[in-house]
């Protein structure tokens, strides 16, 4: 099947392109970034009509060989991969279509789409790589490629610090990750999928204390949240928004970031016997989900209301995972990219077309001047708030009917969360597309002439149709039973979190997989009534959002202030995020520099290394200052030392030869 | 029948004769022809000790030591010609520029 | 016993060259004490029957090295040596080397003395021989050595050539 | 044959050859004096016997008796030394140079030649190219800028010239396989198809042959390449300051190094004393002698006629003609020559 194809083409237009785009027109440049990604997309697909039975692997090449321990090039494919892959590629795809829009008048065009097909390359080989250190290096290589895309406008101060911090916080969570990995390596022997989870599958659950799978389950989180941003490692996706608006919606909304979710899914082997881990896994979904709805009601930059549902939908997704709903997690991973990047890209059309203004506050009116991005920005805000029949609707339903099964708390805060949801999304939409402009006329609009505020042109509307469609539609493969659906979603990915489970060894000890197994089996027929009344209850909490947003912000327009003054404190609180990134600062940030600077920096490098070598500098110096005389410049002299030199070799010799 | 050693001396003699030629000389030329004169000693205990081992190699590499001196002459004449045309002296201790 | 006498000879007039060698101030005698010193070198080399290494000497060392230094020297104008002592080293650390290592060499010379005696063309080193260790066994180093005379004549011919006037290109427009 | 047989063999050989090749020097300045004489129409030397021919007595006579004159400035060691030097090099080559077959005088065979060594050809290269020595330092010790000038373009043009005279020499002794003077000749006796002699001139030697004239003259300071001796330039050049005695040493050793250059070209190129032999077993010994005088002959003929005939280089053009040319053409020779006697072989 050649999978390897699907990873190397996009890294081969990124090398095209950096190696010699320079010299490019931006057509070309274009043609390669797209043409190889497009092929991507189509070999993907081609790999899609060619998969049966489930799944598939191959190996290109031995790489690590070190005793008993090898890890080869090898990729794999089945069902779970598959849905990434092409949500990557096409969705991918797609963006790069608007890139080309969105960029064109942007200086350093070849280099963005340098970077955004090494980031295809990476985030498919992530999503490929058929065994854990593969994945490691796509997962490092994301990091990587979101560094360089987050700031792209290097220049700006702001961008560059942001790409450092996304840069170091995803180095803590990597941390973890790699630790998880070596303790894999230690304890399995091995990193490939299918030895580490057969030999998983045959240890019994542990349910009571901390075992291994438990450590490696939950340093895998720890990854996962670096790079998923979850709680305590979200903070980077926010200020990561400097990045243009294009590489938000692909790597910070669509795909990079539920790398982690695909990554647990992936580990689903090692957290069924983790109890405690899925636990922690669930908790941290959940309040991640509610924190950063919170925050997002009151932001008034457009990318970070975005930024900041984004973090709460990932939440969701890993309460999916945490109440072991692996596909339903994989299922509003997919929704949640279909709609969350259109709204980005959204975002970005609306930005463009009133000259780069992010500031909600200062937009408004925008329904009648950009209709197009005003419907799919519509389309992509409903299927959000899960107004049904819109995609987000199906997927959110899911999870929360999955998560109710397990407890009723992870239940109500996801509904509060999806009113929330729904809430900051309609503010966002009324204060962006009703009302009155408020915002000055933008100043025409860099150097192409047509001021006043325009419609973006065809090349970045035709990706937000496409996706507006998919946010309206993509969730009808996955409609539940209880809603008279087949839930084929369920039944495609399914398998691969039952099947991986092998029949041998330790069935009795199997809480949760028996229970997940239970709810799946039993639910249709026992459930389906509880299931419809839950649905109506967050239908309605979303609905309840949707008027509350449009009578704060539609109807009475100087309401919001007032409550905000009302409830002074705690809106400060939340405007300021919680002061959270205040208080990273003085507890990691402030005694890390401090300590590098004062101990490392002035005590070790200064005082040790640095006063070491001068003072062998000075001594060298001094010595070479006395004996430089021998190098008198007379040739004589120096003939006179080679032949002192001679009678000591000649001593020598003759000892040795007497001795 | 002459011994081995007594060509080992005379040229150990001449040897000595170039090392102590060049450093008691002041004269450019006349330390080069030091050096030459030490190359004659080598060359002497080569043929001698050819002859003691009967292998034909160290003459031959009398040979070699002789187009190697011509080589080196050629170019060290050459070099004091240029030493004296920008210094206008021969004198060895006169040419000590180059030093730290 | 001619053998002897012969060698002894030509070794006194060898030494006494190469004495005169370090004895005359005027290097112009210096170097006719060289040419001493290989030509009855040669003469040692006949005795050791190296025939061709020989002519070789005379031809290569006393008639074309030789020649370029009396050439370099009428050609500099050459005078007497001047007595400066600008090298304490020289005498203070570089004569007593010479001699320590002389007379050690001397002292194991005569310690473990080569009693076996190298009769008269003991090895006759005939000019079809050395050629053909020449071009088989040392055809490398011999190809090697080409190149380095080719080098050195280069040098030569750059070192001491006159810097090209610059009316040059006057000329030729 | 005992020791005293061979010493007083050799000391026979070495005086009859000595007084043969100075009466040759001497008859080849008289000769040159006649040839040249009636090249430019006139008698040459006429007066001191019959046709001159005790002209070269009265010169040497007349050498004797002039005042010996030191000028004061000069080194005079090497002032002294230099003639001496250029005329003992100049007469020891004719030590290996063979002049015939072996011959048995009075039960004692022998060799016509002071000594048979088998690398007689390089000891001529050695013992000639240490001839410019006399010119060098005579030019040198005189202190006299003609002089000088005249001792380094003669040491710069020898040591030049030697070059290429070697080289033009490897060819010949390619197709000998030997340095023996006496096996070069031995090597050309005989003919081609009856009547073509097998002198190595003949057998695709021509070029060599003609390389090795050029150097000839080069190396003996003969015309047109007598730069050394200048006299329009540097008056008389490296032998301005010498008189009576000394100078004849020059003098004489310039022609016994034409007669050896002559020799030896005999030997190599022209088949040495190889020639048709008739008559009684007298004759029939003395036959190769005449034949091989008759080629110095004629060589120092065209010596002289080439001294009659062509004007004199300029300095710069003989260096080029020695670097550019010659030694070029030796080279091309050689690799030729190499070439055929591998084929061959």
């Amino acid at each position: 099947m050649r999978l390897w194809l699907i990873p190397i083409l996009p890294l081969l237009g990124a090398a095209i392109n950096g190696l010699f785009g320079r010299r490019f027109s931006r057509q070309l440049v274009a043609l390669v970034a797209l043409g190889f990604c497009g092929a991507a997309f189509a070999w993907a697909l081609w790999a899609a009509a060619k998969l049966s039975g489930g799944s598939y692997s191959e190996t290109i090449a031995p790489w690590i060989r070190a005793g008993a321990f090898q890890v080869n090039f090898s990729f794999y494919l089945d069902h779970l991969s598959l849905v990434m892959l092409l949500v990557v590629t096409g969705v991918g795809f797609l963006i790069h279509v608007y890139s080309v829009g969105y960029m064109w008048e942007e200086g350093g065009f070849y280099r963005f789409f340098c970077y955004l097909n090494l980031f295809m390359f990476f985030m498919l080989t992530l999503v490929l790589g058929g065994n854990y250190l593969l994945m490691f290096i796509g997962w490092e290589g994301v990091g990587l490629a979101s560094y360089l895309l987050i700031g792209f406008w290097f220049t700006r101060d702001s961008a560059a610090s942001a790409g450092k911090k996304a840069f170091i916080v995803n180095r803590v969570g990597d941390f973890g990750f790699l630790i998880a990995l070596f303790l894999m390596i230690r304890h399995f022997g091995s990193l490939n999928f299918d030895q580490v989870f057969g030999m998983a599958s045959r240890m019994n659950p542990e349910t009571a204390g901390a075992g291994l799978l438990t450590t490696i389950g939950l340093l895998l989180m720890v990854g996962a949240c670096g790079k998923s941003a979850q709680i305590p490692l979200y903070v980077w996706l926010p200020d990561a928004m400097e990045g243009p608006t294009p590489v938000s919606a692909l790597i910070h909304a669509a795909t990079m970031v539920t790398a982690g979710v695909y990554m647990v899914a992936r580990s689903h082997a090692i957290f069924e016997r983790a109890p405690m881990a899925l636990t922690v896994v669930a908790v941290i979904g959940t309040l991640t989900a509610l924190f950063a709805a919170t925050i997002g009601v009151c932001q008034t930059d457009i990318k970070k209301v975005l930024a900041y549902s984004t973090i709460s939908q990932l939440g969701y997704m890993f309460l999916a995972c945490g109440v072991a709903a692996f596909s339903a997690g994989i299922f509003h991973l997919m929704t949640h990219a279909f709609f969350k990047g259109l709204l980005f890209l959204a975002a970005g059309s609306v930005i463009h077309s009133i000259g780069g203004e992010q500031d909600m506050r200062k937009m408004g009116g925008l329904r009648k001047k950009i209709p197009v991005t005003f419907w799919t920005m519509t389309a992509a805000t409903f299927a959000i708030a899960g107004f049904p029949p819109f995609a987000g609707f199906f997927s959110k339903d899911e999870i929360l009917w999955r998560a109710y099964q397990v407890s009723w708390a992870y239940w109500l805060i996801g509904v509060f969360t999806a009113f929330l949801t729904a809430f900051y999304m309609f503010r966002l939409w009324f204060l962006t597309f009703f009302g009155e402009y408020r915002g000055e006329e933008p100043r025409a609009h860099g150097e192409h002439g047509h001021g006043g505020i325009h419609e973006s042109p065809r090349v970045m509307l035709v990706p937000l149709v496409i996706l507006a469609g998919l946010s309206i539609a993509g969730g009808w493969v996955g409609i539940p039973g209880s809603l008279g659906g087949g839930n084929q979603f369920e039944r495609f990915v399914g398998p691969v979190f039952h099947a991986a489970i092998p029949a041998g060894g330790g069935e009795h000890g199997r809480e949760t997989a028996r229970q997940e197994r239970e709810a799946e089996g039993s639910e249709p027929e026992t459930n389906a009534g509880t299931e419809l009344m839950f649905t109506g209850i967050s239908v309605s909490a979303a609905l309840l959002g949707l008027l509350l947003s449009w009578w704060l912000y539609c109807k009475r327009t100087e309401l919001p202030g007032r409550i905000a003054r009302a409830v002074d404190g705690f809106y400060e609180a939340v405007l300021h995020k919680y002061y959270v990134d205040e208080l990273y600062a003085i507890l990691f940030v402030k005694p890390l520099i401090d300590g590098s600077s004062k101990i490392l920096w002035q005590g070790i490098d200064r005082g040790v290394i640095d006063a070491t070598l001068d003072n062998s500098a000075d001594g060298a110096r001094e010595v070479s200052d006395t004996i430089r005389h021998m190098q008198s410049g007379n040739l004589r002299s120096y003939a006179g030392w080679v032949a002192a030199g001679a009678a000591g070799v000649i001593v020598y010799m003759i000892w040795i030869g007497v001795r | 029948m002459v011994p081995l050693s007594y060509y080992l001396v005379l040229s150990g003699i001449l040897f000595a004769c170039g090392v102590t030629g060049f450093l008691i000389k002041r004269n450019l030329i006349t330390i080069f022809m030091s050096i030459e004169l030490m190359l004659n000693g080598v060359n002497l205990s080569f043929v001698a000790f050819a002859a003691h081992w009967h292998a034909l190699s160290g003459q031959v590499f009398v040979f070699f030591v002789m187009v190697v001196a011509a080589a080196e002459s050629a170019v060290g004449l050459a070099i004091i010609i240029a030493v004296f045309r920008t210094r206008e002296t021969l004198n060895v201790d006169q040419v000590n520029l180059l030093k730290l | 016993m001619l053998h002897l006498i012969l060698f002894l000879a030509f070794g006194a007039v060898c030494v006494a060259g190469a004495v005169n060698l370090l004895v005359q101030r005027h290097p112009i005698n210096s170097a006719l004490s060289l040419v001493v010193v290989m030509g009855s070198l040669a003469v040692e080399y006949l005795l050791l029957g190296a025939e061709f290494v020989a002519a070789v000497q005379i031809i290569v060392y006393a008639g074309a090295i030789m020649v370029l230094f009396v050439f370099v020297i009428m050609l500099l104008n050459a005078g007497e040596e001047e007595y400066s002592n600008k090298s304490r080293v020289a005498h203070v650390v570089g004569i007593p080397g010479v001699l320590i290592g002389c007379v050690l060499i001397g002292w194991v010379l005569v310690e473990r003395s080569h009693t076996e005696a190298v009769a008269v063309g003991a090895l006759p080193g005939a000019p079809k021989d050395i050629g053909w260790l020449l071009f088989h066994d040392y055809l490398l180093p011999f190809e090697v050595t080409s190149i380095l005379v080719l080098i050195a004549i280069m040098g030569a011919v750059v070192l001491a050539g006159r810097p090209e006037p610059v009316q040059q290109s006057k000329k030729e427009s | 044959m005992g020791v005293e047989t061979f010493i007083l063999v050799s000391v026979i050989k070495i005086v009859i050859a000595l007084a043969v090749l100075l009466t040759a020097v001497a008859y080849s300045v008289w000769l040159e004096r006649k040839v040249v004489g009636h090249m430019q129409n006139r008698w040459g030397p006429t007066r001191v016997g019959p046709f001159g021919l005790l002209q070269p007595l009265a010169d040497g006579l007349k050498f004797i008796f002039k005042e010996d004159l030191t000028p004061p400035h000069v080194y005079r060691p090497l002032y002294i030394a230099a003639p001496m030097l250029a005329l003992i090099f100049a007469l020891t080559s004719i030590a290996v140079v063979p002049v015939g077959n072996w011959v048995s005088v009075a039960g004692v065979h022998t060799p016509l030649q002071i000594t048979d060594v088998n690398i007689g050809l390089l000891i001529i290269l050695g013992v000639t190219s240490l001839g410019v020595y006399g010119v060098a330092l005579a030019g040198w010790s005189s202190n006299n800028k003609y002089s000088l000038l005249g001792g380094l373009r003669a040491s710069a043009q020898m040591v030049s010239y030697e070059i290429a005279l070697g080289l033009s020499l490897v060819g010949v002794l390619i197709m000998a396989g030997s340095f023996s003077l006496r096996d070069i000749v031995d090597a050309q006796g005989g003919h081609f198809w009856g009547f073509i002699p097998r002198w190595n001139i003949f057998q695709g030697q021509i070029v060599a042959f003609f390389v090795y004239l050029m150097a000839a003259y080069a190396e003996t300071n003969r015309v047109p390449f007598d730069l050394p001796e200048a006299e329009t330039e540097l008056v008389a050049g490296y032998h301005t300051e010498y008189s009576s005695m000394k100078f004849a040493m020059f003098f004489m050793a310039e022609y016994a190094n034409m007669i050896t250059v002559a020799c030896l070209a005999s030997l190599l190129f022209l088949g040495g004393w190889h020639g048709p032999l008739f008559g009684p077993p007298m004759l029939q010994a003395v036959l190769p002698l005449f034949w091989f005088g008759l080629r110095i002959f004629a060589f120092i003929f065209i010596y002289i006629w080439v001294r009659g005939t062509l004007p004199r280089f300029r300095y710069d053009q003989l260096m080029a003609f020695g670097w550019k040319f010659l030694l070029p053409l030796a080279m091309a020779n050689l690799v030729v020559t190499a070439l055929v006697v591998a084929l061959r072989s």
